[in-house]
């Protein structure tokens, strides 16, 4: 078995990209160029919310949400109840048919997304914090520690996500906190790589200078004056790592590494149930919908920030 | 001024430091410098196989063995040695190119992984030549149309594909083109050992289409935005006022610029399609790399787990040290 | 018979808000003439520079007016007719070589492919073209990239460029604002040369008067996308008829003799600002009701100009204020050293930058850093505050010695030498308020809460002459002369005792570069002593009681600002004094 | 074959890389992309045609530690399934699971069955052309005996002496046995006992089958073709390809795409999906192959009679049949299957009963009790048997979760795991001997009957006609004491494209050991 963080995606490092997601980038139209306006993060990300595309992206997100969180709620049956024939068509007692073993597979629907939510959550924010330490410390202290720290990430890069995941997973056993965090260390080196590319521009530039000549403490010079200047890379950021995190995450259970069996779970329902493919179409179906809804409404979401990222700051 | 140089740091940033002269020896450091990764990529894969749960001794000869029998074997196969002995031991082995044997059929492990790793760095490599002109194609057309219809779908396209988990699209395209619904190309990819993948023509298909697309559908996002860009340039500006015909601020103008920003972009696409192999050979039954590592995970044979592994993880790291190189190049323009 | 070149009512609009941002330009030019376009930032100035080859930015259009050279209206030209028109009759000079030649082809390529001819005619043209421009032409040269040339070769190899096809008209959107003094005036007079020789008109466009006073022949001066004034050069720079252009003059420090600059107050309007009446009226002292409702007219007025001004003769009739002569600051008593430098070594990357630079600054003194871009300034500045890192040599502070990182500094050494930026865009946190910015200094030096800040900071504003009411105002909301007084306020909320102020108004425009100047200047005033880095010799003459000059990281001359820069000693020194243009001094009373 | 950890030969050869000279990865890796430059465009070598009478392509799991060694410890389906092709025992059991003579044609004991006499069967070839003879058994028996050989068979005959097997004459041997043992002819149609040629094992094993390898790559695919020299009936196929797949999927998508001819394992599901689908044909081999889960009673409470049995009250067996299996498969009754000689007896069907097992769990303290139930996966059906017993158990309070790992992690801690999913294919004497008795490898649950050994040790001196009563009787300890869930008699399901004609069903679900009357039509 075998995973696919890849997901399509190079969830590796963009050295030169700047972002994961592709950028369209206008260059500004006029050469009076002086767009006046507050350049907080806010209004980055409220601009962003503003193009079709996020709400799009917002409300797939919204729609999965409010499946995952009140899902359980509304199932017909548990989700580990066996109550019918396998593979039993949709209509009558059951939405969506039953699934191999004879479970219903709506009810399967509304509780299988929790675990996976949870997961990706947790991945994405571990990878994305750890990655910011790593790549804004190197950033900031330059020279041994900064080929130190990134020399680390590259040996950490080499292993392909999926091996470094399956590695991790038959030497430490099974469980999903531990496929969360293991799915969230192979993000570091490339959230670092991206946030220390980043952060390089505002640590040399001049107010980072000034806080420097003057004596502010590396730690407050961090959190107060680079960090506020790396965040929309950094949502741009988390917004992929979230979609790659739910890839990942899906494809680990559908291979058998995630939840362990019994539970209801989107990407194992995937594995179980594609045997039945040909003559159960749903139960294989339904999860890679929900799946996919969820991953592309944040890819649509972190995209249209990443565009108007670059289209407001200049940055490709 | 001696004493000057002795006191003045060097430092390095990662990027080279002149235009010109410059470029080489930093690109020499940088190869040293991947040489030193790739050592301790060794070291920490070792360690991390080496923690295995279960004695490799053990396991071989299962629960009838006796005490003795164990330690013999754990002597024959140097487990008893230190662990900084052990890895040397192997360092030198797969330096000279003898990795050992499987444990699992006591086959010498470059026989098994040679002609594994020839069918998935072929499948990478036809993935690649199709991606690469496609991407360009694609991307550069997209941009071109901007905003049209066919520009729009590309986009919508793309994004669903960046959502979309490789062994979903595998999926998908096994029941379409070969079990459930056309029916016209093999739903496995069974390449008979001694063959090379290249006679087996319709097996490649459906494992290189999905590279590709995936590829393609990335890189193609990339080169759309770089080809944007480059539209927007002084430079094509700089054209259009000399009075250049479109054809000629297209292709020779914004076409290469763009294709260079993308060089770095393109060579991490390579590097995880390389990487990639690993899904889509399972996906396919592929035997490659990918399929060599998960059953050797699955049955526990380390010294085929560690040589497909380290394979793996230096073509992945020489493209991403491609991708840095590229970048570099890049930014001392 | 017209001109060579006659353009009227040009006009270029906004596709989304329906603004101009240039309106109705009208003016005419004979061959081999050059006409200077003068304006501030937002002035329209390159939009008009651009339009005159038929071509607007994406976001805008050409929406009226006729651009005819050698009797052909480009503007009113198909697509097809108006490419071959561009490169043979109108040619343009970009402002920033470095990125608008194509860093992925040859020379070769570039300076042939607009020329239409068979490629060996087209290699011996070019070849010719680059012996015209200073420039080799062997093979080897025509092989490079871009990237391979200096910035001045690279400016020469765009104007070249320019000219192969033979172009009436060439537009040259600030090509020397990049460069050095020295290299500007080798392509100034190339330029003059160029057009003499070809028989061609130039159209030069710029912010700098001086450098336009130097290479045009007629002078048209722009403000908020329209022609103000315009005239001969002498008549507009010496006999302005326009508020506008007297109050530019006003501002334009001079290299050769020291007097007060005098601000424009206001704010230049935006283009997206719709408008009534006179667009200057706003900031203009002659203002009437009348020009807040009445667009005027560009027509000739008393002084030989036209201007677009309902008052012309009142404006024409008072006397251009003199600015009062400046005397040599006043260098307070006692003579005691309050920084000095001595031995210092500095280098970047292994390569030594700067040698053995020794010099001492005096309380209450203002010390000037010239050098030409290389000459080490701006590492040196560094030094001096302890931002770089290589580096050796004694610093003493008050007295005594300093260690050179600013890490290790004392806090009452890093509050006393305070450092203002270069660039007011990356000066401030983008994502701090005005406020909030020098509060953080004052929390760091005095342990102030923000509440307690307050105060200070607003004492701090108003002393840079910054509204309160700015305060909670994030730097995009700043124009940039709003900002580099902000970040001279964060310097003196920490109550310093030397400024260094790394070229702190070479980013700005010549009128709110006053402002920042005579600011500085009252500082000098109020006791602070001042190390002020530029290259701009202009600005060191209205403001310094001392120069250092540095050429490649040596101290070539020091000494007096008057004396060095009147009777330069060090070829160099000379060198760069007479390259350095002035706006023409003889100042004529109006008729 | 009951399962059984040890793992086998390829030790030796591992442990002496000396021996074969491994070879150079990076020269392969240069030299291929050489070659590769060199050969782009060409097409592909002609194959040699078939003999004739086609070639059947079987699809099989793969096994990456396979070997041509039919005695090699820990062997896979796949593996037996090749071995049963190329090699031959004394005996075999047919289609309908009766005994038939093959390389022996008849075995007499003495008076005690203490020493058995074998009559090897005349003009029977090896596959290299040279004759089987006596001395070919006893080296065979030798070699199988030797514990130094951790063979897999080893269980079923280690009552041979190994001092006491000689070659009486050309054809025949005597067999010694250091305990008397009644049934020995039966155990010897065991694949994992055939006979070789003497000297050939481990290295290059030849057999007498009606096959011999022509080709062979671990892990990937063997090719066999018929060997003309066969004694018995020669098979119309002219070869047969075996394909390993990593997963049932991907045996059905290579059945679907006419990849294969048959695919010799296949979950309920993909045997459902095919139904009805043009030119696929399903053979269903109904049998006693059991899947069940084992109790270990060295761990608590499991060693508690009445947990076990209340445990086996609260499955649900018709559910097992038909959601876990898809219907294929048959309820059984918590014990061994019989033989078409001796059915099981007719103990009475249990059923289930929530109550009482409530009540069992009660009396043993265990209301709340909580376990995981440990499986690997390997076979189709066993994670859906874990899920369907833990949704039954729920029902009683108990809640067991399910614990997936990896084979080598099921095998590294064989006879530890409290509960774990097993299988078992093979006769009730064989599975006696291999896995109920006490100290068998197969006996993961280390189950030690008094009743039941005494009862073994009674059947292993009675003559043929006593022994049927006895294996009744051992059925019903089984069911009234046993450490095993056995719920059902599982399918073995054969998906195969229909232009395959000849497939007989087995009851021992090996149905590709027989394919003398096997065709492929095009």
């Amino acid at each position: 078995m075998t995973t696919d963080q890849t997901a399509g995606l190079p969830p590796s490092e963009n050295p030169v990209i700047g972002g994961p997601a592709p950028l369209d980038t206008v260059a500004a139209p006029l050469d009076t160029g002086t767009a006046a306006g507050g350049r907080s993060n806010l209004s980055v990300l409220s601009r962003a919310v503003r193009t079709g595309q996020a709400r799009l992206g917002l409300a797939l997100l919204a729609a999965v949400g409010l499946l995952v969180v009140l899902g359980p709620f509304f199932a017909p049956y548990a989700p580990d109840a066996i109550i019918g024939q396998p593979l039993e068509g949709p209509g009558g007692k059951f939405l969506l048919g039953t699934d191999i073993l004879g479970r219903d597979v709506l009810s399967r629907l509304l509780h299988g997304g929790l675990n996976l939510s949870w997961m990706a959550i947790l991945a994405a924010g571990l990878g994305v914090f750890l990655g910011c330490l790593v790549g804004l410390t190197a950033a900031y202290k330059g020279g041994a520690v900064d080929a130190l720290l990134m020399r680390a990430m590259d040996v950490l890069l080499s292993f392909p996500e999926i091996i470094f995941v399956l590695l991790f997973v038959s030497m430490l056993g099974r469980s999903t906190l531990l496929t969360a965090v293991l799915v969230g260390v192979a993000f570091v080196p490339g959230v670092s790589r991206v946030m220390r590319g980043a952060a390089l521009p505002v640590i040399g530039s001049e107010y980072v200078l000034w806080a420097k000549a003057n004596g502010l403490p590396p730690k407050q010079i961090l959190v107060r004056e680079v960090l506020p200047g790396v965040t929309s890379p950094l949502m741009v950021e988390t917004g992929m790592r979230l979609v790659w995190a739910v890839s990942a995450i899906a494809s680990l259970s559908y291979l058998g590494f995630g939840i362990a069996p019994p539970a209801a779970d989107w990407g194992l329902m995937v594995g179980e149930n594609q045997d039945g493919l040909s003559i159960a179409p749903l139960p294989v179906l339904a999860p890679i919908v929900l799946i996919l809804m969820m991953a592309l409404g944040g890819n649509l979401v972190a995209e249209s920030v990443a565009r108007t990222v670059g289209r407001t700051e200049g940055k490709r | 001024m001696s004493q000057l140089t002795t006191r003045m740091r060097i430092r390095h940033r990662g990027s080279p430091p002149g235009p010109k002269n410059a470029t080489i020896p930093w690109l020499v450091r940088r190869l040293l410098v991947g040489v030193l990764v790739l050592f301790l990529v060794s070291v920490l894969l070792f360690l991390v196989t080496q923690a295995l749960p279960g004695d490799v001794a053990r396991i071989i000869l299962g629960k009838d063995a006796t005490a003795e029998q164990v330690a013999g074997l754990r002597q024959q196969l140097g487990l008893d040695q230190p662990l900084l002995g052990q890895y040397w031991h192997w360092l030198s082995g797969v330096l000279s190119g003898q990795m050992g044997t499987s444990l699992e059929n006591g086959e010498p492990v470059g026989d098994i992984v040679g002609p594994r790793m020839f069918n998935s760095f072929t499948l990478g490599f036809m993935s690649l030549v199709l991606i690469l002109p496609l991407a360009v194609i694609v991307g550069v057309f997209s941009a071109y149309k901007r905003d049209s219809a066919l520009d729009k779908a590309f986009v919508a396209v793309s994004s669903l594909f960046t959502a979309l988990p490789a062994f979903v699209v595998g999926m998908l395209l096994i029941a379409f083109f070969a079990t459930s619904v056309l029916g016209v190309l093999p739903g496995v990819s069974n390449i008979p050992p001694g063959d090379l993948p290249w006679w087996h023509p319709a097996e490649l298909v459906l494992p290189v289409t999905t590279l590709t697309l995936m590829g393609v559908m990335y890189l193609g996002r990339l080169v759309r935005a770089s080809f944007i860009d480059a539209m927007n340039s002084e430079y094509v500006q700089t054209a259009i006022l000399k009075g250049l015909g479109s054809r000629r601020i297209l292709f020779r103008h914004a076409l290469p610029n763009a294709v260079a920003a993308s060089l770095p972009a393109a060579s991490l696409v390579a590097a995880v399609t390389i990487t990639g192999v690993v899904v889509v050979e399972y996906v396919y039954s592929y035997p490659g790399l990918g399929t060599a590592v998960v059953s050797a995970v699955n049955s526990h044979d380390l010294p085929v787990m560690q040589a497909c592994i380290l394979i793996l993880a230096t073509a992945y790291y020489l493209f991403n040290l491609l991708a840095d190189v590229f970048a570099a190049l890049g930014r001392s323009r | 018979m017209g001109k060579e070149v006659e353009v009227s009512g040009v006009t270029v609009t906004v596709d989304a808000t329906g603004n101009d941002i240039v309106q109705d330009i009208c003016f005419e030019l004979g061959r081999g003439e050059v006409m200077g376009v003068v304006g501030e930032s937002g002035s329209g100035k390159s939009t008009l520079a651009l339009a005159l080859l038929g071509y607007a930015r994406k976001g805008a259009t050409i929406t009226g007016g006729r651009v005819v050279i050698d009797g052909v209206d480009l503007l009113a030209l198909p697509e097809g007719q108006l490419r071959r028109a561009r490169g043979s009759k109108v040619a343009f000079v970009p402002q920033d070589p470095a990125t608008a030649l194509n860093p992925s082809l040859s020379l070769a390529t570039q300076l042939t492919e607009g020329l239409r001819l068979p490629k060996r005619e087209a290699l011996a043209r070019v070849r010719g073209l680059l012996e015209t421009v200073g420039l080799p032409s062997d093979d080897a040269f025509l092989k490079r990239h871009p990237r391979q040339l200096s910035g001045g070769q690279q400016q020469r190899v765009a104007i070249a460029m320019a000219i192969a096809a033979g172009p009436r008209l060439i537009v040259l959107d600030e090509p020397t604002t990049g460069l050095d003094v020295s290299t500007q005036a080798r392509v100034l007079e190339m330029v003059r040369d160029l057009c003499r020789e070809h028989d061609m008109a130039a159209i030069y466009v710029s912010h700098d008067l001086a450098v336009v006073a130097d290479v045009a022949d007629y002078v048209t001066v722009m403000y908020g996308g329209e022609v103000v004034e315009s005239g001969t050069d002498r008549d507009v720079l010496i006999r302005a008829a326009h508020p506008y252009t007297r109050a530019l003059l006003a501002a334009v420090p001079s290299a050769t003799h020291r007097h007060r600059l005098v601000p424009i107050p206001g704010r230049a309007p935006g283009a997206d600002e719709s408008r009534h009446g006179c667009v200057f009226a706003p900031r203009c002292d002659y203002a009437v009701a009348e020009c807040g409702t009445t667009r005027p007219e560009l027509v000739p007025g008393p002084s030989g100009t036209s201007a677009r001004c309902l008052r012309t003769d009142e404006v024409a009739r008072t006397p251009r204020v003199l600015p009062r002569p400046h005397e040599t600051h006043v260098v307070a008593a006692g003579g005691q050293d309050l920084f000095s430098v001595s031995g210092l070594n500095a280098g970047y990357g292994g390569r030594q930058i700067i040698f053995d630079v020794s010099f001492g600054l005096d309380r209450g003194e203002c010390l000037a850093l010239v050098g030409e871009s290389g000459s080490g300034k701006t590492t040196m500045s560094r030094c001096l505050v302890g931002l770089h890192e290589e580096q050796e040599g004694v610093l003493t502070f008050e007295g005594r010695p300093i260690p050179a990182p600013a890490g290790e500094r004392s806090k009452e050494t890093r509050r006393g030498v305070q450092y203002v930026f270069q660039n007011p865009y990356g000066s401030l946190n983008p994502h701090r308020s005005v406020e909030s910015s020098l509060v953080v200094p004052l929390q760091h030096y005095f342990g102030m809460s923000a509440r307690e800040g307050r105060k200070r900071v607003r004492e701090a504003l108003e002393r840079v002459e910054i509204p309160s009411r700015l305060a909670d105002r994030y730097p995009a909301q700043l124009s940039g002369g709003q900002r580099q007084r902000v970040a001279i306020a964060r310097a003196l909320v920490c109550e310093p005792k030397l400024l260094i102020c790394d070229e702190v108004t070479s980013a700005l425009d010549v009128s709110v570069q006053a402002s920042v100047v005579e600011l500085l200047r009252s500082l000098l005033a109020d006791g602070l002593s001042m190390v002020f880095v530029t290259h701009n010799l202009a600005v060191v003459r209205s403001i310094a009681d001392r120069v250092v000059v540095l050429s490649q990281g040596r101290v070539v001359e020091s000494g007096a600002t008057d004396a060095v820069l009147t009777a330069p000693s060090h070829p160099y020194t000379q060198s760069l004094i007479a390259a350095t243009l002035d706006v023409p001094e003889a100042i004529e009373p109006a008729v | 074959m009951l399962r059984r950890p040890p793992r086998p030969g390829p030790v030796v050869v591992s442990a002496t890389p000396a021996r074969r000279p491994s070879s150079r990865l990076l020269g392969i890796a240069t030299g291929a992309v050489l070659i590769a430059a060199a050969l782009a465009g060409c097409a592909p070598p002609e194959r040699a045609g078939n003999s004739g009478g086609g070639t059947l392509r079987i699809a099989a799991a793969t096994d990456p530690g396979e070997s041509l060694n039919p005695y090699a410890s820990n062997q896979s389906p796949t593996q037996q399934l090749r071995s049963a092709l190329l090699y031959e025992g004394l005996t075999r059991l047919d289609h309908t699971g009766r005994r038939e003579w093959r390389l022996a044609t008849d075995m007499t004991a003495n008076a005690d069955f203490s020493e058995w006499t074998i009559k090897l069967r005349p003009g029977v070839k090896f596959t290299d052309g040279s004759d089987f003879t006596s001395a070919d058994v006893v080296a065979s028996i030798k070699y199988l005996r030797d514990p130094a050989h951790a063979v897999q068979g080893l269980a079923f005959i280690e009552k041979i002496d190994p001092k006491a097997v000689e070659a009486v004459d050309g054809l025949t041997v005597r067999v010694g046995l250091s305990e008397p043992f009644a049934p020995f002819k039966e155990i010897w149609a065991n694949v994992l006992l055939p006979m070789t040629k003497a000297g050939s094992v481990p290295e290059k094993p030849i057999g007498t089958g009606p096959f011999s390898v022509k080709d062979f790559a671990a892990g990937r695919q063997s090719k066999l073709e018929r060997f003309d020299g066969y004694w018995g009936d020669k098979p119309q196929l002219g070869g047969v390809d075996i394909i390993e797949f990593p997963s049932q999927q991907a045996q059905a998508n290579a059945l679907l795409s006419n990849q294969v001819d048959i695919a010799s394992g296949a979950t309920p599901t993909i045997a459902k999906s095919f139904a009805g689908k043009n030119g696929i044909a399903l053979l269903d081999s109904k049998g006693d192959f059991t899947l069940r889960i084992g109790l270990n009673t060295t761990v608590a409470p499991f060693d508690d009679l009445r947990v076990r049995q209340a445990l086996r009250l609260l499955i649900d067996r018709e559910q097992v049949v038909s959601n876990a299996f898809g219907g294929y498969a048959r309820v059984a009754n918590d014990h061994e299957g019989g033989t078409p000689q001796c059915v099981a007896p007719d103990i009475p069907q249990r059923k289930q009963d929530i109550e009482q097992a409530k009540r069992l769990l009660a009396e043993a303290g265990q209301s709340d009790l909580s376990f995981s139930v440990t499986t690997d996966g390997l076979l189709p059906g066993m994670q859906e048997l874990a899920q369907v017993f833990s949704e039954n158990a729920a029902k009683a309070g108990v809640k067991v979760a399910v614990n997936v790992v990896t084979v080598p992690e099921l095998l590294s801690k064989w006879g530890q795991w409290p509960v774990f999913i097993d299988f078992n294919p093979i006769p009730y004497l064989p599975t006696v001997i291999g896995g109920l008795l006490p100290g068998r490898v197969g006996n993961a649950t280390h189950w030690d009957n008094p009743a039941f050994v005494g009862l073994a040790d009674q059947l292993f001196l009675a003559p043929e006609h006593e022994q049927c009563a006895i294996m009744n009787q051992m059925h019903k300890i089984e069911h009234e004491q046993g450490t095993t869930i056995t719920p059902a008699f599982v399918n073995v399901l054969m998906p195969h494209r229909s232009n395959v004609r000849g497939l007989v069903p087995d009851v021992n679900g090996r149905p590709l050991s027989f394919l003398t009357n096997v065709t492929v039509e095009s």
